[in-house]
């Protein structure tokens, strides 16, 4: 199999259902003359023209809005926020228009809508413009929060997301744009709302997804060395979300981590933990782990800055913790 | 070109039905039968009335939580409105969304929106998608004179101009929003000039008159689906009503009140209607009929069932997963 | 001790703050002229002018990041958000700008600046008003959020924060307003950070703010019937959150349910769950339990809405769980 | 009033010492003794230093993500700044905030900002501030060409004219928001009109003539200071270099950029000055001096600690509680 970085299996994707689909288009900030801030859609202007491929002013309430309106009347827009930290701005077309809709008009309105943007921390951005905030999209109910964290995942994925009828935001990191991995050159998707064992273990279950999977497959190394079988699940859709996969991983190690970039307090490493308590509370041997993000600003300083986030090396403190 | 009379009586009705709609909606929800905020339309009548009058029935309209009388002048039943308004699932949503909700696609329209100047963005997003498949169709957008503070409203306006897109957006400049004032919320408060900040033509009209607002849409409508590109226009009016059920609105002098229902739309329309030459008993029936219509409307609603507990859970996506 | 309402208390307490410090201002939609949607403001301009309660054009975002402007600039403003919802517009303000700058420029800039604004449903207000999402903000960290349950405690909460050098975010309940309680005429101060045992108990832990904390309490009179004694602890600050006295409570009872009007799906009761869990996990007895919203678009229709909030009657099923 | 020879000499030593500061923050960066996102100013320097020379040192300036100039005008030290860059604890902002959040209260320097358009409200805040205690002072807000299309902005523009408040807003507009040509993201280009849209006075202004910036800056400066309220001024220049340190900026062409070079606010004052009888060598002098200053800063920069382990979580908040 061919091996893809990234952000090209992303651009492989948006170029197979552009040339499949004439309702499907692209609008956003630099997507097109410049072909994406992260190469993501270098040369689908030049191949499906400006119309379908479309740069807009910076005002990313307005792109959302504007993608919802499409979406509403028969296209389907895949919306790109630059970063995840605009899709603040855009946080109220997002809540209460796009994930709402469907729902209020009493499924009169379908918006098969894609939110792309990139998110995470690592290379100094500083406080505006690191955040891992998908916690705030899976606690909104008519959205849908892919994150995948393989150039596979993330082109199979997302060929399902411009598929779908419901508006999905689907999260990319900018860390792992030059990753690679092996993506097949026949056509595939992946369905939604099922996780993968990216690595099989039986002594603790360590769930993480986007940037920290790659943390927890090397945390998972590390603990190998010391005898212990780590099983990594990566959910890859957080709503849906694959409870049966995980429930039945932490079933059979008894002992969980979960391992986020976002924030510990509220994130979504608090679900699980409150989750598999619920599901598993006689069958667990230790409580659940979490590692995330420190509770602060995120700081521009290298060395705050790594102390801020979290990494393979506090995974494997935190296994330790229930496994020794 | 003149207004055809049978168009004018088309006008008329449409009036009449609103404001007895919007009566038989003051009652039902003095009776408990409504929850919820309520927002009327009872003064500015001729702004929707004459302006969806001069679209196509397939071109869009998209509205806020003032939304009645865009629903009620897009055709859709009294019966499914006031049902929705009663919660009940024989409402045009299923009793999902109540007055700030009426949504109607099939009758292209789009949508009643909560968030003031929400719907903005949406409206050139309906626009785009006519563009991009060249279909012959205008968006008509509205909003209130409080939301073109709204930072969407820029966003919007100069997407749409920046791309020529078929939108008109009127404005019904009731000059409140809320109890603000529109002079100490608009640092311009001829809001149509508004429009001139993104190089897009920006009209004012009498939104008392619904021959004059039926009159300068067509114009508009006409120079938007050419493809001109998008326009502006504010129709002054004034609502007779708080701004929502529970708001006595005390912030308006009774003078100024009373200076506006001088300019009702319904006796002018009625007089001119007569000085053309129309038996005032037409006029008559046309009440009682919108009257019954009413009436018949709150029945239904009342007489239909609440949604079935599973809708809880229902219409939250499309597409159902593993998960 | 006289009884107010709690739109009173919050008058009283914006009026005697107003008088004491002229560099407090209020601004927003409709507080001046009208005073108020939920009459919270009412009088005030009348007493000092509309300089200081400040009437302000449909702009959430411009209205939170002026009052912040104000705040690094040696003012105390009080920003009113009509409701959260609209809160929602604002979002980069109050997480990218007032949630970030003290950090970020290296603790050189304060910001004593509140953000009030109502959440909650009840009344039809159907999805796009019907918001309680205190959750993302408990995960940005940066901001206070505090979510008073009493007049009493609205009251003492609230001048604290007016006096407080941190941005706050202060929560109250559309539905709260109406409610009745004792407050004393002479001046007092809450602190933020301390939990209150609203009622004390020895069977299982309750532990629930805003309205929910009054259907809490409901639900320990219809388990008192059941012979089960509840203690029911508000929190009354999300953030700063007093985790002692909530372990204490639960370590008391061994069995807690967590009662929230926001979304179940990564609210703040998942953090409650998952931090409990971690804290006691040999001392718990059962699973702790969470009742919520339903994870759907609040729903108009009236049998719905109520189906889809959380009530006393949930709150006692779910102790029973536990308990039985 | 013409400007005194001192003062253009203190305007050349100012674009002097950013654009060398500059160069050597790009030798830093290729280094890898600077991360994040990295804004070069270089080419734009008359705007920064002619618009902030107007002013007093106790107005406000506020800016953006591209602001090591303006933080530079403000006289905070090239050290200071370095270290803030390097992320070390003797910068600006104790290396919490590093390029685009540069910030000194005490020099009325209020920050720079990442979130296009966010600083604005923040802008028209302070503004309030000084009107609300009576303060003669005046705020200095940048934004770029690009920023004039954000929601935020209009909804600065309108409160800051409906309150008639003491900020003057700065567009830097050299014509480009990252690749996106000015022409394909505002439905009105002459961006300095766009305060027409609130009947607030905009002005154009060539941005690569710092004595033009600084003569134009000086007379609104005024009117704003006599509470005649707020005013926009474009400055149109041009910057150099990509966007950012990683962005090699091919959406311009050669002769383009080829152009505004040869307008090169450095020479061109550097012209008149030697036209007005000034010795060359009091320039040399100058940019011996600026470039010692910057080699001085890097070695301190350098030569800083990291901040230390417990800074983390330090200046998250101002008060601490039980919890
Ligand atoms: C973003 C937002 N802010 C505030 C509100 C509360 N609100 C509802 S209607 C309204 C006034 C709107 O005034 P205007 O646009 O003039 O419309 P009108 O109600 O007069 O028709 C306000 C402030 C809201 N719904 N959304
Ligand atoms: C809200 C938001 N959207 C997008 C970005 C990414 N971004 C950073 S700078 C920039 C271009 C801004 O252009 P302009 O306002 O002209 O300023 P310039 O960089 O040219 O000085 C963009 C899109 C951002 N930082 N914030
Ligand atoms: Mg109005
Ligand atoms: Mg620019």
């Amino acid at each position: 199999m061919p091996e893809l970085r990234y952000f090209e299996a992303v651009n492989q994707a948006l170029q197979e259902e552009l040339a499949r689909d004439e309702r499907v288009f692209i609008l956003g900030e630099d997507v097109g003359l410049a072909g994406g801030t992260f190469r993501v859609t270098d040369g689908l202007m030049a191949e499906f023209g400006s119309r379908r491929v479309r740069d807009t002013p910076i005002a990313e309430a307005a792109i959302v809005g504007i993608a919802i309106g499409a979406a509403m009347s028969g296209m389907r827009p895949i919306a790109e926020l630059m970063t995840m930290n605009f899709g603040i701005v855009a946080m109220d077309q997002i809540v209460n228009h796009a994930s709402k809709m469907h729902y209020m008009f009493g499924g009169q309105v379908t918006l098969p809508l894609v939110i792309r943007a990139p998110g995470g921390g690592w290379t100094q951005k500083a406080a505006q413009h690191s955040h891992c905030i998908e916690s705030w999209f899976v606690n909104t109910p008519g959205i849908r929060v892919v994150i995948p964290s393989t150039p596979y995942d993330v082109k199979g994925l997302l060929k399902t997301c411009i598929r779908s009828e419901d508006p999905i935001l689907f999260i990319e990191h900018e860390m792992l744009y030059s990753t690679r991995g092996e993506v097949p050159e026949e056509e595939y998707l992946l369905p939604l709302g099922v996780a993968e064992v990216k690595r099989p273990g039986r002594d603790v279950t360590i769930v993480a997804w986007s940037k920290m999977l790659h943390e927890a497959l090397k945390a998972a190394e590390l603990l190998a060395n010391e005898g212990i079988e780590a099983e990594v699940v990566d959910p890859r859709t957080l709503d849906p979300l694959d409870m049966d996969t995980i429930l039945g991983s932490v079933l059979r190690t008894r002992r969980a981590v979960i391992a986020e970039e976002g924030w510990r307090n509220v994130g979504m490493g608090a679900e699980l933990a409150a989750r598999l308590q619920e599901h598993l509370f006689y069958d667990l041997e230790a409580p659940v782990q979490r590692v995330a993000a420190a509770d602060v600003p995120t700081p521009y300083a290298r060395n705050l800055e790594r102390l801020a986030l979290p990494n393979a090396q506090r995974i494997v403190e935190a296994v330790l913790k229930i496994t020794l | 070109m003149p207004v055809p009379l049978a168009d004018q009586l088309q006008l008329y009705r449409n009036m009449a039905l609103i404001r007895r709609f919007e009566e038989g909606v003051a009652e039902a929800y003095a009776e408990g039968f409504i929850g919820g905020f309520t927002h009327l339309y009872i003064g500015q009548e001729a702004v929707a009335t004459g302006a969806i009058s001069a679209i196509n029935h397939d071109d869009y309209v998209i509205g806020t939580y003032r939304d009645h009388a865009h629903a009620l002048v897009r055709e859709i039943s009294p019966r499914a409105l006031m049902a929705e308004l009663y919660g009940r699932v024989t409402g045009v949503c299923k009793g999902k969304g109540g007055s700030m909700h009426f949504c109607d696609p099939e009758r292209y329209f789009m949508g009643g929106y909560a968030i003031v100047g929400g719907n903005l963005p949406l409206a050139v997003g309906l626009a785009l998608s006519i563009q991009m498949r060249n279909e012959d169709r205008v968006v008509m957008a509205f909003l209130g004179d409080g939301a073109s503070n709204q930072g969407v409203f820029h966003e919007s306006l100069n997407m749409a101009k920046l791309w020529e897109l078929p939108v008109i957006f009127v404005v019904e400049n009731n000059f409140y929003g809320i109890a603000t004032d529109v002079r100490i919320s608009s640092a311009f408060n001829e809001i149509h000039r508004k429009a001139q900040g993104y190089g897009m033509p920006g009209h004012v009209v009498n939104g008392m008159d619904v021959i004059a607002v039926r009159e300068e849409c067509e114009e508009v409508v006409k120079y938007v689906r050419h493809g001109s590109g998008p326009v502006l226009i504010e129709a002054r009016c004034y609502r007779y009503q708080g701004h929502s059920m529970t708001d006595p609105g005390r912030y308006r002098s009774q003078a100024e009140a009373d200076l506006w229902r001088k300019r009702d739309p319904i006796p002018r329309l009625a007089k001119q209607l007569v000085q053309q030459g129309l038996d005032a008993s037409r006029l008559d029936a046309i009440q009682r009929e919108v009257n019954e219509a009413v009436q018949d409307a709150m029945r239904f609603a009342e007489s239909s069932p609440e949604p079935p507990d599973e809708a809880l859970y229902e219409d939250v996506y499309v597409e159902s997963y593993g998960a």
